[in-house]
């Protein structure tokens, strides 16, 4: 292998290379260790943590599409105090960024959880997810309002100092507006994109393949449509981007580098190949040999119109 | 758990859209235990982008075998494999059968290719086990009799064996082993685990049943795959904490 | 066959039955008339048409995604003159439906295509696109702003008297309240959806593998996302819905009609079976008859929550 | 224009990544012209979704040949297809070679696989006409003789024949028929057909050249593959309008 530098900064976190595994395809760590070497990728993003314990939606919750799935798992996740009792002791272990998302139906929610998870050395950063689209409390869906991803993002920044980063909806029309409200209220970076809203019916029963009716589209599907986001938000705000969706292998990655991305999620590929991550970077490595390049953060935003 | 490129020895029919598939698969073979499963990437490519769960069926030295029905895209390119075509599986998966303890009779439930876990279940029960082998299908053109032992079978036009379903011909049958210490083991479509679990415990028998549902990643970090616990507060994920329940934990 | 009744009506327009092909992907309908018989479908949407021809993009124009391809192809036309003279003496015999997607710069531009196209009996309908991802003209891409479109449908509605259908764009959060403003104006039906935006990268050159950088995703990798629109339309606003996006065979047709469509267009399927629009008119026939559905329009937003 | 399912009779390596397939597809093949091309399905399923184009290579009574370089996932799932397999061929599409009229001379120049379409088109050449065929590849195991009539290869390495490009290789040899009435029939990558372009026109020589452009649909509907007029004012449609062009009508 090379000596090729991977490490690349998100504000001021500093990743060992740009790889790491999105919020709810890798739980909190422990199941996918026994698969893979969590400290050879960047970091892991936990599942979306709310303040109480949330039992998640009634099945059927995935359904498989072309080229990608649906879920509604209703961010089922075990609360943010099993979190640091039961959770943090293992992942404290890993040897790598661990970066805690937090999803919650109200801005008191999204503070108080900040709040009390700050103090816990073992988080790195914090990723607030305010685009799932499967929780629905509130009737609201703070991800397309740009007052209210604003007013979150300027509520959580007084609660840490630790990284903080936007996880955007792509259900958007304009993505970068939402980036640049994320950026003048003071966060480090923003993750995109979280799933698009699918549905899926059974044409004998008339019901939706989904329990909740309508899902998440994550996987290969999507990949084209989030490049286009990270693309659009790299040529119009100045601000840290972590690409996600659709990411299978490291030509993908490279492509989100490419396009603007600073790091990069793997979610889907997690449960078909949960190696990936370590298999990414070492072809990252390759490649990076391959075109003589010394420092893979080069790469960002490299794209040739 | 691993993921291991395994090697396809043969693949031949049971029925026509009914295969047993047996891989060299050593890594696998060495560990896994009767009722749990493997996840199956079908293709090399993208497509289809999930594995497929499959119960281990049987376990010959170091070759695991598969029995699947061919029920759609996935299924299909796995009947369509090859000697020496190389498949990626990932296991083994979930919990087995509690096979173990103090019970005398073993009962096998099977529905239609509910059967697939069992022959490995039936190699691996003590010799002073008894074991009944229920066996229900539509009709006589789909039964599957492989890897059974002391087979009563059931279907329900009545083509062959018993008229009705395979529940219906264990409760006939309920007076053969009603004062057996008895241990039931299912697997099959929900209805018939239901009214399973429904005659095991108003009959106080012990009763374990093997589950399913859509999956994506099969070992517990997509939260994919929930079951409603007996009290109906929470979930079980089939893949992790299943696929074999106690028929008294989980709400059908 | 049955004698199930396969037709629709959207509007005042009649169908025989739901299948429509979608702009865009059958010209002006005489190379596909190769391969199939377009008598036996429910109607063809021509190519849009802006006022002057317009050559279009440069390439490359397409690019093939998981599940899904990227065009930019630019509109590229005829232009309206050209259209009556050259390609309407086929459409005039081809015994079925024709529908006419206009696709424009400005407000002005739409409507004086409409005036033009109005007296040509050999059209049944108007479908105007204010959704194409891939023109620019004026920087405004009408179809994300709401006062926009129901502008264009209020002015265009006073241009004719035809069945009035507006094309939507996906890329917005609320897409029903796109089709609210279409039927408020007067518009008889909206078609749901164009396609999403999207893009893509050679890791070697760091180029667009699309010349326009970004172009519009297609393919059964959208059908989650179309599926879940036309849902939305359909519980919020009551205005029949033209289903779009991935149809590959009867079963995807009939999904769509479940969720909620009326009629369906297929577009990138055309490309690999020419013939799937007949083939599609078959299963829906055997459906039906294995359904006991008399009335294939009972389908109609028949879903079960 | 036909959808022919065709039966596979057999494929085989001509290097190896190179293949020759043979499909039983009588209808096109009774109408298929030299440089027209087929769009093929490689799969039953939607995945790779299009539809991949390939020139006519050889037409063998009812039989079809098609010769492919394995390139990405739709050309390596199509050299794994075996006798008896069907696939869904679309065609024939685009027009041919013009190779009829006042010439003596037929230079056919392939870089690598454009050598695919010339095989058909020396087989239909008139018994008067003169062939002189020439290859470019990389270096001699890249090198192609299937279907040639008097070669004479070049290879970027020197490995075996003239050191040098196809296109240097036609210049050197260019007093040999420069007083011949000469059609040059032309394809290979742009970069070839662009020097060819420019030598045919400063000689004033026919030319007619191959082109190749991504491709959804292969005849005319998706306007997914222009092509520059000379004038630079407008497009031709690849598939529809070519893929042949004459030299002189085309920018590239
Ligand atoms: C723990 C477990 C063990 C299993 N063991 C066996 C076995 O030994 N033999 C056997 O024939 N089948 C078994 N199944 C069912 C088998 O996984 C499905 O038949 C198979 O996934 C269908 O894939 P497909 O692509 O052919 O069908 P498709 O319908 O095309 O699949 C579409 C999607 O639905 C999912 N899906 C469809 N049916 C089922 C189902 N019944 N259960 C779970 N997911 C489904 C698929 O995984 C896929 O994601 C098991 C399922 C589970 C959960
Ligand atoms: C008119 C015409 C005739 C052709 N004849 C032959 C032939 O006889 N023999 C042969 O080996 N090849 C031929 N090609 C090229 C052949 O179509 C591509 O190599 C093939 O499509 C690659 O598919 P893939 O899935 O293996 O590659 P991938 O790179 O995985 O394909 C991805 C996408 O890019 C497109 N694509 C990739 N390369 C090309 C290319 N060079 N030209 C057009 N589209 C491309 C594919 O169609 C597909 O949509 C021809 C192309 C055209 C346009
Ligand atoms: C099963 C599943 C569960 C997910 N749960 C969460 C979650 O809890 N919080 C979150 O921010 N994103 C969640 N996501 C979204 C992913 O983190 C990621 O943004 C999305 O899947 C797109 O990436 P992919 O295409 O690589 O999967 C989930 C995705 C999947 C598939
Ligand atoms: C190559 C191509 C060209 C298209 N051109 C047009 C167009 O001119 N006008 C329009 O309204 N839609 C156009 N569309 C969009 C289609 O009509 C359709 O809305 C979209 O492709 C989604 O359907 P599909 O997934 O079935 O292809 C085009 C689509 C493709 C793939
Ligand atoms: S299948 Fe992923 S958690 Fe069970
Ligand atoms: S490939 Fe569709 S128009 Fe040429």
């Amino acid at each position: 292998m090379s000596y090729t530098d991977l490490s690349v900064n998100i504000g001021k976190l500093h990743l060992k290379n740009p790889v790491l595994l999105a919020s709810g395809t890798v739980g909190y760590g422990n199941e996918i260790s026994k698969f893979t070497d969590l400290s050879k990728i960047g970091g892991i993003v936990t599942k979306s943590l709310s303040l109480k314990p949330r039992k998640g939606n009634p099945p059927q919750r995935i359904v498989e599409t072309p080229s990608g799935m649906l879920n509604a798992i209703g961010l089922a996740n075990v609360g943010v105090e099993a979190f640091i009792k039961e959770k943090i002791p293992f992942l404290k272990e890993l040897n790598t960024t661990i970066i805690c998302n937090i999803a919650a139906s109200s801005i008191e929610e999204y503070v108080e959880c900040t709040k009390i998870l700050n103090p816990v050395d073992t988080i790195n950063a914090f990723e607030i997810n305010v685009s799932c689209p499967n929780v629905k409390e509130g009737g609201l869906i703070f991800g397309n309002d740009l007052n209210s991803v604003g007013r979150i993002t300027e509520m959580v920044r007084s609660a840490t100092n630790k990284p903080l980063i936007i996880k955007l909806s792509p259900n958007v029309s304009r993505i970068s507006e939402f980036a640049r409200i994320v950026k003048e209220e003071g966060g480090d970076a923003v993750s995109a994109i979280n799933t698009l809203v699918g549905t899926s019916f059974d044409i004998w029963t008339r019901k939706p393949k989904i329990k909740n009716v309508t899902g998440g589209l994550s996987g290969p599907a999507i990949k084209p449509v989030a490049l286009a986001k990270v693309l659009e938000i790299k040529r119009n705000v100045d601000i840290p981007i972590i690409g996600i969706g659709g990411i299978m292998n490291w030509m993908d990655t490279v492509e989100f580098m490419i396009a603007g991305a600073t790091a990069v999620q793997l979610g889907t590929v997690n449960f078909i190949n949960p190696n990936a991550g370590v298999e990414i970077v070492e072809g990252l490595h390759s490649y990076c040999e391959k075109q003589s390049i010394q420092k893979l953060s080069d790469l960002i935003g490299s794209f040739q119109l | 758990m691993y993921i291991e490129k395994s090697r396809v020895e043969w693949i031949k029919n049971l029925l026509p859209d009914t295969f047993l598939l047996r891989v060299y698969s050593p890594l696998i073979a060495s560990k896994i235990k009767p009722g749990q499963f493997c996840n199956i990437k079908v293709s090399e490519s993208d497509f289809p982008l999930l594995r497929r769960p499959f119960s281990i069926c049987e376990v010959d030295g170091e070759f695991l075998h598969f029995m699947f029905d061919v029920h759609g895209e996935g299924t299909k390119i796995l009947s369509n494999k090859q000697k020496d075509d190389v498949i990626d599986i990932l296991g083994p998966l979930g919990n087995g059968f509690n096979y173990s303890g103090d019970y005398s009779t073993a009962i096998i439930a099977a529905g239609g290719i509910g059967i697939a876990p069992f022959p490995y279940l039936i190699q691996k029960l003590a010799d002073d086990k008894k074991v009944i082998s229920f066996f229900g299908g539509r009709s006589k053109n789909n039964v599957i009799e492989y890897g059974m032992k002391n087979l009563l079978i059931s279907t329900d036009d009545g083509s062959i064996g018993f008229k009705g379903n395979v529940v219906q011909l264990i409760e006939s049958q309920y007076s053969q082993f009603r004062n057996e210490s008895v241990r039931i083991f299912a697997c099959g479509p929900n209805p018939m685990l239901k009214a399973l679990q429904e005659f095991s415990i108003k009959n106080n028998i012990e009763c374990q049943i093997s589950t399913e549902s859509a999956m994506a990643c099969g070992f517990g970090i997509c939260q994919g795959c929930p079951i409603d616990n007996a009290d109906g507060d929470g979930y079980y994920l089939i893949c992790k904490d299943g696929p074999v329940f106690d028929a008294k934990m989980v709400r059908l």
